[in-house]
């Protein structure tokens, strides 16, 4: 299940990512790249010999410092999964992955309306589900209806 | 191995304006070619979202050469509920009713994700009876949900007879279901920790009685579609997805097994009682639409096995294990992921250590058939377009969330 | 091939003529609920006619859709009285946690399912008004005997 | 009586048997249908809801004409009855019994041929006009339907034709009459049949019925030509639909079933009751029909359009030329003459 961390890491520093941690976590491996070599350190790590072939899933969270976005990598040869976290600021640059993993067109359009991104390199980066001028939701600083608002319905 | 990067070649060809996306659709462009004055035009046409054939509420921008598609946009939001940003105030024992709503059709496979989850970040072990319960139900909801697409499919070809019978066959197990969790659709069963309560005194009889029946019923739905020599031809070598391109766009579940690539998670990340059935994984090989409809057909008499060997099985103990009616998880995150109808159904929580998560991610296997659509559908026709979404099981409660 | 699979369709849309309508017509012949329905919520009450209720707002928290409220004053004697306890059937998605939450069986999960109003006040209404709430210490003595069934068991214990 | 009474009572005899039959065959579609889905069909309006179809006539009726913008409003306004009108018409020829017809005519079969390959005009028109793209895909289909399988179509009758040597339609069921060997009726579906299945699919064609419902196609074209029509001009479109069928359906009773004849019993004794004894054939047929809506799908425009030219024709002429040859080969000519 998990992927070697030595292997992942050399392969981070031949992508030209040093000191790159990669640690095991609750999740599984996870390791952290930063925003703008995301494509090509996904890339390497699909040629690399883990061949990590799948883009399984592909997540924002708000840390309350930026948005940290988690691509889930799977390898079916080796059957091993991954985890690359990226943080990146709020109102930032989503550089799409989609030249590696076609199946991150839709995600990435996802992930960028929902937390405010702005998508670099994506073939067709309009908003995904919401409709133009609506704040990105999943922020922590859009706050939901509260219980009061709720009931005042 | 192909590229996937060969693989992408039309995504957004209608999109050229959208670097503005308050642009205007394309509406109708001139064909490059003319003859004496003549042109052709490309029609743009608008498939849904109130189309009969879009199963809800998917929305397809279609460019058109007479009946030809030559350009595909899907357009999703329609049913947009925001069930991620939801998470973030429930309470970690709420959020089945919130996985019920995703994938309405399947609600078990979602509710299972979510408790699988939390009790990975809890650490909990399951006593056995709830694992073997929640196999259970989890595969009388595959049936149900299959019953449901194989219904609409024949549908989509414009036969009508299948749907009501598949409709006689999934009423049973509704009811079964009902007997067992209370409700027929939104069932709210599965919770971290186990199951909310014990199946109820002679259910098992019911659902041998419906597994037994069950079986012949699947052959006369099998010979009343997939015999009928129409439906043959309209299904087959249409829509083929190559397991590259599946494996690249996603696809999980059944589209991806038909495609000739046997990744099924119940054998892959065993979970529940998964380990100790016996089930063989349909495997199709070009992953045209017929081959999902007859990996979909055998996944039937599968989850049929399944459930006869989880009710004769049934171990004694504990339906639930005990967990805090408050449940606050250590910090951490984890990704945990079950078989649904559709794929691979992936919940990813982060938690903060209070009572609700602090972020929680739903993977819906949907969204991703939906973007090999506009893949996949240039150089098909418009009927042929509503065969493969009929053939992909979209649900849009799932892609929206 | 060659048209046998669209005679064997048709034998098969025959036979299935022949056994006959499956149809339960509806507003005439009901179906039977299986016990553990779960449709709006109901007040319960003990052999005497007063409210098992106890004020407790366990339900109030339970519930994911914020539908139900409790309005209580507390007397001097720190006996409750509930004012008003409302429920929003409208929004209610029953999904029976308000129910489970109770420690002292309540309320329940009726089997009316015949919600629909003509009304748009009528999809939010009080299910207590205006009566004593039960006093704890007693109701929990009296528990033993109005214990749920397992069956319908509510989560586990903390 | 004058001759032009005659003949307008004649015109309210075609209206009222096809208006009757339009209450009756949608009544008898929701039915069948029905039963065959394991449901009950209407049961409200009326005992066992035989009201139901006329309730729902009072009810397009009373409905509000919409006229959505764009429309081209002439033919928007004239399709429906380009549509109905032809389907009226197609009642003429049809011969009940020996003596019971609306007009007695010599080319009967082609008049009503002719007049039902108007029809697919109409659709075409409100395709067009509807100013949908739906409506409009569904209209050229309509075409390239009509196209394709008026060929087809006529000539599956036309061994039948040979046979008899007569386009009267009274001509062709007088010509069944009798037995062969003895015990077979002398039906023409029996030495013809391939004949009856080129004409069964041709006709099915004909009439937008599943599984060749092309211009309608509800999953695939939403409603096809009639999305944007409401009110009377749907119902109109919608009745013409269901006389059609029954139209089809006289014709191949008449061509191949014998008409009003009952098998082992004489013509003279069947004559009293002959007309109850047609409408009851074409009832099987249209139920037939019914039956295969209730249970097939839909086959693809360009499979359609390769069924019609690459089989059917081919199929059709090749048949032609066998009864030919048979006919010459062993002297059979024409049975009836003029």
């Amino acid at each position: 299940m998990l992927p070697d961390a030595t292997v992942v890491r050399s392969i981070l520093s031949a992508a030209g990512v040093h000191d790159a941690p990669a640690e095991e976590t609750s999740l599984g491996l996870v390791c952290r790249v930063p925003g703008s070599g995301a494509p090509g350190v996904l890339a390497a790590l699909r040629e690399s010999e883990l061949d990590f072939r799948i883009l399984v899933d592909m997540l924002g969270t708000d840390t309350g410092e930026g948005i940290e976005i988690t691509y889930h990598l799977r390898s079916l040869s080796r059957d091993e999964e991954l985890y690359a976290k990226t943080a990146l600021p709020y109102d930032g640059d989503l550089h799409s992955v989609w030249n590696t993993f076609p199946s991150a067109l839709l995600q990435e359009r996802e992930t960028a309306e929902l937390f405010g991104l702005k998508l670099v390199g994506h073939p067709n980066p309009k908003r995904l589900f919401t409709t133009e001028g609506l704040e990105p939701l999943l922020r922590k600083s859009v706050p939901q209806r509260s219980v009061e608002e709720v009931r005042q319905r | 191995m192909t590229d996937p990067r060969d693989l992408v070649t039309d995504v957004g060809l209608l999109a050229e304006g959208a670097h503005d996306p308050g642009s205007p659709p394309a509406g109708i462009r001139r064909a490059p070619t003319g003859v004496d004055g003549l042109t052709t035009e490309h029609l743009v046409i608008n498939m849904g979202p109130q189309h009969p054939s879009t199963h809800g509420v998917l929305r397809l921008i279609v460019e058109v050469d007479g009946e030809e598609i030559v350009a595909a946009e899907t357009s999703l939001g329609y049913l947009h509920r925001g069930i991620e940003k939801l998470a973030e105030t429930r309470r970690y024992n709420q959020l089945g009713t919130l996985m019920d709503r995703g994938d309405y059709v399947s609600g078990m496979h979602g509710e299972q994700a979510a408790a699988l989850a939390v009790e990975r970040l809890l650490e909990v072990e399951v006593p056995p009876k709830a694992r073997w319960t929640r196999s259970l139900v989890a595969e009388l909801t595959r049936i149900a949900s299959h019953l449901i697409w194989y219904g609409t499919f024949g549908l989509d070809t414009g036969a009508m007879g299948q749907f009501l019978y598949a409709m006689r066959d999934r009423e049973s197990i509704l009811d079964i279901l009902e007997a067992i969790s209370g409700a027929r659709m939104m069932f709210n069963y599965i919770r971290p920790g186990g199951v909310v309560a014990d199946l109820p005194a002679g259910i098992d009889g019911r659902i041998r009685r419906f597994c037994n029946g069950f079986d012949a019923y699947l052959d006369e739905h099998h010979a009343l579609l997939g015999g009928n020599e129409i439906f043959q031809a309209r299904v087959q070598g249409v829509g083929e997805i190559d397991a590259d391109t599946a494996l690249a766009f996603g696809l999980t579940g059944a589209n991806l097994r038909a495609s000739g690539f046997g990744w099924d998670v119940r054998r892959e990340r065993p979970y529940d009682a998964y380990p100790q059935l016996d089930f063989d994984v349909p495997v199709g090989t070009t992953g045209d639409a017929w081959d999902r409809y007859m990996v979909r057909m055998e996944e039937m008499r599968q989850a049929n096995r399944m459930v006869r060997q989880c009710v004769d099985g049934m171990p004694e103990g504990d339906f639930t294990a005990k967990v805090p009616k408050v449940i606050r998880p250590p910090e951490g995150e984890v990704y945990a992921s079950v078989e649904s109808s559709r794929g691979e159904t992936g919940v990813h929580v982060v938690s903060d250590g209070s009572d609700t998560p602090y972020r929680y991610h739903y993977r819906a296997p949907s969204l991703f058939a939906c973007q090999v659509l506009e893949e996949i559908l240039p150089g098909h026709l418009i009927a042929d377009a509503v065969m493969l979404i009929g053939s992909l099981d979209i649900m849009l409660g799932e892609t929206d969330r | 091939m060659w048209g046998t699979g669209l005679i064997k369709g048709l034998a098969i849309t025959m036979r299935n003529l022949a056994r006959g309508p499956i149809t339960v017509k509806y507003p005439y012949e009901k179906l039977e609920l299986p016990e553990r329905a779960r449709w709006a919520v109901a007040p319960k009450f003990d052999a005497s006619g007063n409210p098992k209720c106890t004020a407790c707002m366990a339900c109030v928290r339970a519930c994911p859709d914020y539908i139900l409220d409790l309005e209580v004053h507390t007397a001097q004697d720190k006996s409750k009285h509930v004012e008003h306890f409302r429920y929003e059937v409208g929004a209610c998605m029953m999904c029976g946690l308000c129910v489970e939450a109770c420690p002292f069986d309540a309320i329940e999960m009726s089997h009316d399912y015949e919600l629909a109003v003509t009304d748009p006040e009528a999809l939010a209404y009080d299910l207590l008004t205006d009566v004593d709430a039960a006093s704890p210490k007693r109701a929990r003595a009296e528990k033993p005997a109005a214990e749920k069934p397992a069956a319908e068991g509510g989560g586990p214990d903390a | 009586m004058s001759p032009a009474l005659v003949i307008v009572l004649r015109i309210l005899a075609a209206l009222g048997l096809m208006l009757a039959n339009g209450v009756v065959l949608i009544y008898m579609l929701r039915k069948v249908l029905g039963h065959l889905h394991l449901r009950l069909g209407p049961v409200h309006v009326g005992p066992k809801g035989v009201f139901q179809t006329t309730m729902d006539v009072l009810k397009l009726l009373s409905k509000e004409d919409v006229w959505p913008s764009g429309v081209d409003r002439a033919l928007f306004y004239l399709a429906p009855m380009v549509v109905f009108v032809p389907s009226l018409m197609a009642y003429a020829a049809l011969a009940f019994s020996e003596t019971w017809r609306i007009t007695d005519l010599a080319t009967g079969l082609l008049y009503t041929f002719a007049v039902l390959s108007i029809v697919p005009i109409g659709i075409l028109m409100a395709g067009w006009a509807s100013a949908n793209k739906w409506s409009l895909l569904g209209g050229m289909r309509a075409a390239a339907q009509q196209i394709a399988y008026e060929v087809p179509l006529l000539l599956s009758v036309l061994p039948v034709v040979m046979i008899v040597g007569s386009l009267n339609l009274g001509d062709v069921v007088l010509a069944q009459d009798g037995m062969w060997l003895g015990f077979l009726p002398k039906w023409f579906v029996l030495p013809q049949l391939p004949a009856f299945v080129l004409f069964a699919v041709a006709g099915l064609v004909e009439l937008n019925q599943t599984p060749f419902d092309m211009s309608e196609a509800e999953s695939e074209l939403v409603s096809g030509f009639a999305t944007e029509y409401s009110a009377m001009k749907f119902g109109l479109l919608f009745l013409s639909e269901f006389s059609n069928s029954f139209v089809i359906s006289a014709l191949g009773v008449t061509l191949f079933f014998g008409g009003w004849l009952v098998p082992w019993v004489s013509s003279e004794a069947i004559q009293p009751i002959a007309p109850v004894v047609f409408m009851i054939k074409v009832y099987i047929g249209i139920f037939v029909m019914m039956w295969i809506r209730g249970t097939f799908p839909r086959v693809r425009i360009d499979q359609l359009m390769q069924l019609g030219w690459k089989w059917l024709i081919p199929a059709s002429l090749g048949w032609i030329m066998v009864t030919g040859l048979v006919m010459k080969l062993w002297q059979l000519g024409p049975q009836v003459v003029g």
